[in-house]
């Protein structure tokens, strides 16, 4: 099973592990990974802007390709847009796999390939100003592991 | 009609605005010849990359678009 | 944070985490993973024993080395014991981390000590009998990457 | 008093039973001794490890339980 949503409202991460966990009876293993805007941090508010021609198609294709990397009963990735507060969540990915080193592999996966090689573009308010932020050296290098 | 430029991340700010409409027939000189000298700049960097109705260009270099055609500019991204 | 708890009842991994998820409002990421008893393998019934007197305690010393191994805002580890049926629960972790990778990292290190090197013995009812499980082979090479 | 006996795991089917006493004082030769054939053969795998009153021995051969001691007899593990 495929679940790939980009959302404009706040939703809740454990409501949504909860069916993804209870659709997949057959897994023996769910992994997940939630992102969400900190608290502490001294940001007010956090912008993602997409591009809609591109953005859910390659949510999608990612999705696939971890679909076909492991042996997985089911993927799911769901990514904010707009604007959020602190505390709201921005990502949420999980896998469901018989064994759990496929989940583990595919959820890293996911996330990798959202920091940095999806279609997303994020800033932060911060005294009361935005700034637009760019991937760190290290999402590059993550990302760089899969190839 | 015209081509809609649309700009994404911070093209949008140094644009001012997420789209605006530039003269068709396009190509990559005269869309940079279109855009004002800061914007010009950052669209020429290397790392934005071009689409065209929504498919990405394998390179800058040959951009031909046409009257109704969407290009967007995609600085660097940023998600999760 | 440290949540460490060896439960006899049936719980609800996505209240439970959203719990987790809430209490860590400086966390950018939470990792969790969730082990469940499968529906479809013909397995009737899985029993959990443990050794009372080190368990608990082993439990507790896993969650310390994995807040002591990476840079984590918290951790949990709930894991049952005794008899639970095809869907329910056996296992979650979670770890909560300012970046993706110590989450990622720590629960994948938490799941396969619990899986191989602690203390609980597993069996499986099927066709009316119980069979004992002991880990695959994956299972202690998995545990080697930690040494 | 006497020793109490813990079996966990496949060895719990074995003994019959999770615990049982054995007489006190006891070492690990007459822990075998005091245990049935299969069962005897089961505990001393390399692969099982004894506790007393919760602390791991490094080395079975230095059991040495006294009356009121409880020794457990522990079989590779599984969880998750």
């Amino acid at each position: 099973m495929k679940q790939v949503s980009l959302l404009e409202q706040a939703f809740s991460p454990g409501e949504v592990i909860e069916r993804f966990t209870a659709s997949h009876p057959d897994a023996g293993g769910i992994v997940s990974f939630t992102g969400q805007v900190r608290a502490s941090d001294g940001c007010e508010a956090l912008e993602l802007s997409h591009y809609a021609p591109l953005t859910l198609p390659g949510m999608d294709a990612l999705a696939e390709e971890a679909l076909s990397r492991w042996a997985l009963e089911g993927v799911m990735v769901l990514h904010r847009s707009g604007t959020m507060l602190p505390g709201e969540t921005i990502v949420l990915v999980a896998a469901a796999a018989r064994h759990r080193r496929d989940a583990f592999l595919a959820a890293d996966f996911l996330m990798d390939h959202l920091k940095s090689d999806a279609w997303f573009w994020k800033r932060e308010k911060r005294d009361d100003r935005w700034h637009w932020i760019e991937p760190r050296e290290t999402d590059y290098s993550d990302l760089a592991r899969w190839k | 009609m015209a081509v809609r430029i649309v700009f994404l991340g911070r093209l949008a700010d140094l644009a001012g605005a997420s789209e605006r409409e530039l003269a068709a027939p396009l190509d990559w000189l005269g869309l940079l010849a279109g855009l004002e000298g800061e914007l010009a700049s950052a669209v020429s960097d290397a790392k934005v990359r071009l689409a065209v109705n929504g498919a990405l260009l394998p390179d800058k270099a040959v951009l031909a678009a046409s009257e109704g055609d969407e290009v967007a500019l995609l600085p660097p991204v940023s998600g999760g």
